[in-house]
């Protein structure tokens, strides 16, 4: 389909990427075997964040519908680094897109040793730090700090030739200071927005509805907000971003590319429909077709970069 | 048997009420052949969202309860339906002409086993009916509320063991008090069970105590039906594994318990 | 109606009012007449946010309609002070309820200035301090940093007896430590949320849509995350709270309560229906009645303070 | 006169296109005689969210067509609609029997003057129906895109100016042409009009250079109608006004523009 671009130095053939952690590739391939990746719904793949320890994640029930949206309670289950490379990574190499793999650490040590495994393998085109998680060492969450992120990006910066997305979290009170503190260090991009913090009562019984208590809020819902959060990081900051938070449709794509957003990132709509990032990659295709002018009078992200 | 990709859109054929449940068809051109214990994910074409509270707005699971080969190709579905919530009522307002989204068949069903024994509970009837397709001898055991559900047991070929918690159909007793009847009688050399988690779990310890293998179908809430959200999971003896992927029918060996949080209603 | 509660030391005669901004009491009389006062939907009150100088409000549009929520961007239109002491405060001393008047400063002097000089007014039971504005002598939110929330709280609690709330910006990174900041100070009660930082875009333009670029997302599309913010607050500080966002119905306006709050406040569903407060009201009564064991499992916050 | 306080709930009695148009009738049986030019919030009862992109969900200003007293008290209302948007598709949708929210009637309308002139443009004709009511004896002028928007002519008694911008209907002229050959042949002391930003800008410019007294009926996006939001202000020599309050018709010498930002579609 439609348009490549280069995102961090890296060619796609178009905009349209997952949201980590709301497409897993190897269980989609179970699902529906080998149409997937003749159709595959993503210009690059990126994975759920694995931890350095494997994770069964948080108590159940984990899922909350909410208007126009969902909060999940999922907690990173992961296999964990060591059982990562040895089951998934391979698995994951025959995605026919390039691979981001997502990272979290607790601590910059932990963070340096996803950080050279990951980066390591030559299946992995990529890595996002996802930064939404408290630094155990000072108890800060780290991508809601601008010293904390610079820190973490400044020392995991020299390990790896191979692109350094920040994922920035939208719980934050100044997420472009952020942003500058990630650009200032060295990252070659930012995706953004991870979940809003959410909450749900049970009905049936007054009290917290999700094991864990609270989750992240995704969907349409904070569409609006994760605009705001990528023009305003985006007026900040040079570096590519990968926006996302709520898109379902073109239309929506085409706002965050207006906003200031390189690529987007498709999440919890995936869960409406496996094949939703196909659509929205068409949908837009065919805003830029239809409606060149509109794009190109605000700031058209694409045109230039895109290679035909 | 693998999914084609991608939600699509089919044309619901009929609905109509059976008791207190509803039953929708719906033919489904492009889809394979489903499994006894396989399911969809569905969502309204029309008017999915902006309901009480907004909702509903993710799709919603349901085990397939009869498929047969449709008219110019492809397999026409039925799925039995209890009204318990907004994406629930909205299914069971849909009428013939109407169209449903709909991905699938999904998960893994049930596997074959020798003898078979069936007991369902509530909705929990509806993977049993395609089971009985496949198994015409199978002694099936039903439990319902009461005698409005227990209509649904006419779906079934044949007689069926009906019980109903308060006797206005059937005898009055919980379904599992027939299956503890029906294996201490040496009947029946696996369950194939489906219905409410403290069913499940009842079931699940009487089959455990006397050593007879269980497959059990477990429900639990899911956001998108194919591994992408690990919010399905149940825990098991080897940790969490996701429902959709891994499931719906799981050995009951597996199980510490079919109690599952936040499953049910 | 329903049970009356105590609200930092003021008998309301029910736990429901409006959130500042969303509903203009003077022009609803001019609307509806004596109904709005023999039916008023609020057990206290909130005027919108006054500020020293007149202003004339952000320039237009203004308002954007979202998946389940509203993005406004008002800009405080308000006659100033001494207008607003001259013509609306007598005619807001009509409500048949307490009044609580919303200030906004952008420096403690100006606080200062506003809180004297309405506080020191009869038909005022409490001030509440709007702190989602940059102090302009530091360049920081007030309400999103502990230590200008402090610093203010600090210098206006000593002005009057009369109770003192903050009401809380969500667009920071630990609404809590502002919530203790603000106890620690003297603060008598909080108000949550305020509306999260948004943005839309014009479809026909590609263009920003709002006059001011960006403005705030209220209604249910925020209740969750709302939801979340009071239920840590109250984990954090002993204050009552005034929770809302998002709140249409009885069982929303139980979930604030089981989560922490004191009291609740309905703001964007009042556009839906003017006399939503009431009908909230009555439906959480129903819940009271109908199920209080559900309600007493958790935090029955209000069985004990209710009088009757 | 003052609204009820509140919304109610009221049912639609008839549902009709006029042309392009839609016309849709409700009985409100609390409200009180609206006045030509104020206007109501409007949503539906059922189905109001959830559509494309999960709108509408605000309710939706209408000025009212026509009123009459209703059988068995109260009074009978249509609104006159255009579809140009979820919002006024989804009451473009409503039939007989249907539920409406309606809160009003709101704002200020015409103030009364003599020798009046009535000029609308595409949809703006609504409130011009029932200015003809009181004033039975006004020219009436309208302009509408094309003949399909034109029917619309036809509710009005007797003849009107009509012209059209592609001259499927009437004169293929702007509707403002027909408004500047009255004036400077003297018709009319005072000017009612109603339709599109551009249009009423180009009658407040007309009416302004020969000094002609004029009432415009404005549009901004509201989203309560009763003075609560501060959303629809409209710029004016004073400043902004909420229109919601202070409008929806406001005399032309008041505006330096009749263009606001973000109105019409
Ligand atoms: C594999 C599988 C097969 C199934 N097969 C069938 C079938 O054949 N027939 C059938 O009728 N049903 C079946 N179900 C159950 C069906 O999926 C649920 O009844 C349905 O999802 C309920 O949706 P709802 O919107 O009607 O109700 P919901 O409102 O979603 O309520 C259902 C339950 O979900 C919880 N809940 C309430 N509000 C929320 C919320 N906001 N977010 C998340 N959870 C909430 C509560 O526990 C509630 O009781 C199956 C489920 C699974 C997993
Ligand atoms: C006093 C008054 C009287 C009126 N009388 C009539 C009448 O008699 N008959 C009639 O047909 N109409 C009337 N209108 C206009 C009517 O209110 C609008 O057409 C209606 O609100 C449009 O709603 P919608 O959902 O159909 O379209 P919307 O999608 O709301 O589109 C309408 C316009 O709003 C803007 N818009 C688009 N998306 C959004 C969004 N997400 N949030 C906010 N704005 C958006 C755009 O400019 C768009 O062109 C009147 C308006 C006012 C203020
Ligand atoms: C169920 C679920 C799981 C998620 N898991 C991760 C994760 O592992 N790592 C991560 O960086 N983001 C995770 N996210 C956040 C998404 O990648 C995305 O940032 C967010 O959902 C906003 O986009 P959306 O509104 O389109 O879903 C998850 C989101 C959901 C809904
Ligand atoms: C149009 C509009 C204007 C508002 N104006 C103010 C204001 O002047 N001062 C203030 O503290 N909050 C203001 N708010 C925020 C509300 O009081 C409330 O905190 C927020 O909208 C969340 O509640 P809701 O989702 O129920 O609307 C405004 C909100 C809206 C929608
Ligand atoms: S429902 Fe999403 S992983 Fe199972
Ligand atoms: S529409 Fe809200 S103030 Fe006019």
């Amino acid at each position: 389909m439609s348009r490549s671009i280069e995102l961090c130095g890296v060619e796609l053939r178009g905009p349209v990427l997952n949201g980590s952690g709301t497409f897993d590739a190897i269980a989609a391939h179970r699902a529906f075997g080998d149409e997937l990746y003749a159709r595959f719904p993503f210009d690059a793949f990126v994975s759920k964040t694995i931890t350095v320890e494997p994770r069964e994640g948080n108590p159940l029930p984990r899922l909350w519908e909410t208007p126009a949206g969902l909060i999940n309670s999922i907690g990173l289950p992961n296999k964990g680094l060591d059982g990562f490379l040895a089951s998934d990574l391979p698995r994951l190499a025959e995605v026919p897109v390039p691979l981001v793999v997502s990272v979290m650490g607790f601590s910059v040590s932990e963070l340096k040793r996803l950080v050279t495994a990951v980066a390591a393998r030559d299946e992995v085109a990529m890595l996002e730090l996802n930064f939404s998680c408290p630094n155990v060492e000072t108890g800060l969450i780290m991508g809601a700090d601008p010293g904390e992120t610079a820190r973490a990006v400044e020392r995991l910066r020299p390990l790896t030739e191979k692109p350094l997305i920040v994922k920035l979290t939208p719980n934050a009170t100044d997420p472009a200071a952020v942003a500058a503190a990630a650009e200032g260090t060295g990252a070659d991009g930012l995706s953004l927005i991870n979940t809003l913090k959410g909450m749900a009562i049970d009905p049936r019984t007054g009290r917290p509805w999700l094991g864990a208590t609270t989750g992240g809020v995704s969907g349409p819902a904070v569409k609006a907000i994760a605009l705001q959060q990528v023009h305003q990081v985006s007026a900040r900051v040079k570096l590519p971003l990968i926006g996302m938070g709520g898109i379902q449709s073109g239309r929506d794509a085409a706002d965050f590319l207006l906003a200031g957003a390189t690529a987007i990132a498709v999440g919890t709509e995936n869960f409406r429909d496996p094949a939703a990032g196909s659509r929205v990659a068409a949908e837009l295709e065919a805003v830029f077709r239809n409606e060149r002018e509109y794009l190109g009078e605000w700031a058209p992200p694409m045109s230039g970069r895109g290679s035909q | 048997m693998t999914a084609p990709f991608g939600r699509r859109l089919t044309t619901v054929s009929q609905g109509r009420d059976v008791g207190a449940y509803r039953v929708i068809t719906a033919v489904d051109r492009e889809g394979p052949d489903p499994e006894p214990g396989q399911f969809y994910m569905l969502a309204a074409a029309e008017r999915w969202g902006g309901g009480e509270s907004e909702r509903p707005w993710l799709p919603r699971a349901f085990s397939y309860a009869r498929a047969r080969p449709a008219h110019g190709g492809g397999v026409e579905l039925d799925f039995l339906l209890e009204a318990v919530g907004p994406g629930t009522e909205r299914l069971a307002e849909l009428e013939r002409g109407d169209g449903l989204w709909l991905t699938g068949p999904l998960g893994v069903g049930f596997s074959p086993a020798d003898r078979p024994l069936l007991v369902g509970g509530g909705i929990g009837a509806a993977p049993l009916l395609c089971l009985q397709d496949q198994h015409p001898d199978a002694p099936v055991l039903l439990g319902f509320r009461s005698a409005a559900y227990a209509e649904a047991a006419a779906l079934f070929e044949g007689p069926v063991g009906l019980c109903t918690d308060d006797g206005s159909a059937g005898r009055q007793a919980f379904v599992t008090e027939l299956l503890r009847e029906r294996l201490d009688s040496g009947e029946g050399q696996t369950v194939y069970a489906c219905g409410p988690p403290a069913m499940l779990e009842a079931v699940r310890a009487l089959c455990a105590e006397r050593e007879v293998p269980a497959q059990l179908a477990l429900e639990s809430g899911m956001a998108c039906g194919f591994g992408a959200c690990f919010g399905c999971v149940v825990p098991t003896r080897s940790g969490y594994v996701r429902l959709c992927v891994d499931g719906p029918v799981l050995d009951a060996a597996e199980l510490v318990t079919a109690e599952v949080p936040g499953a049910g209603h």
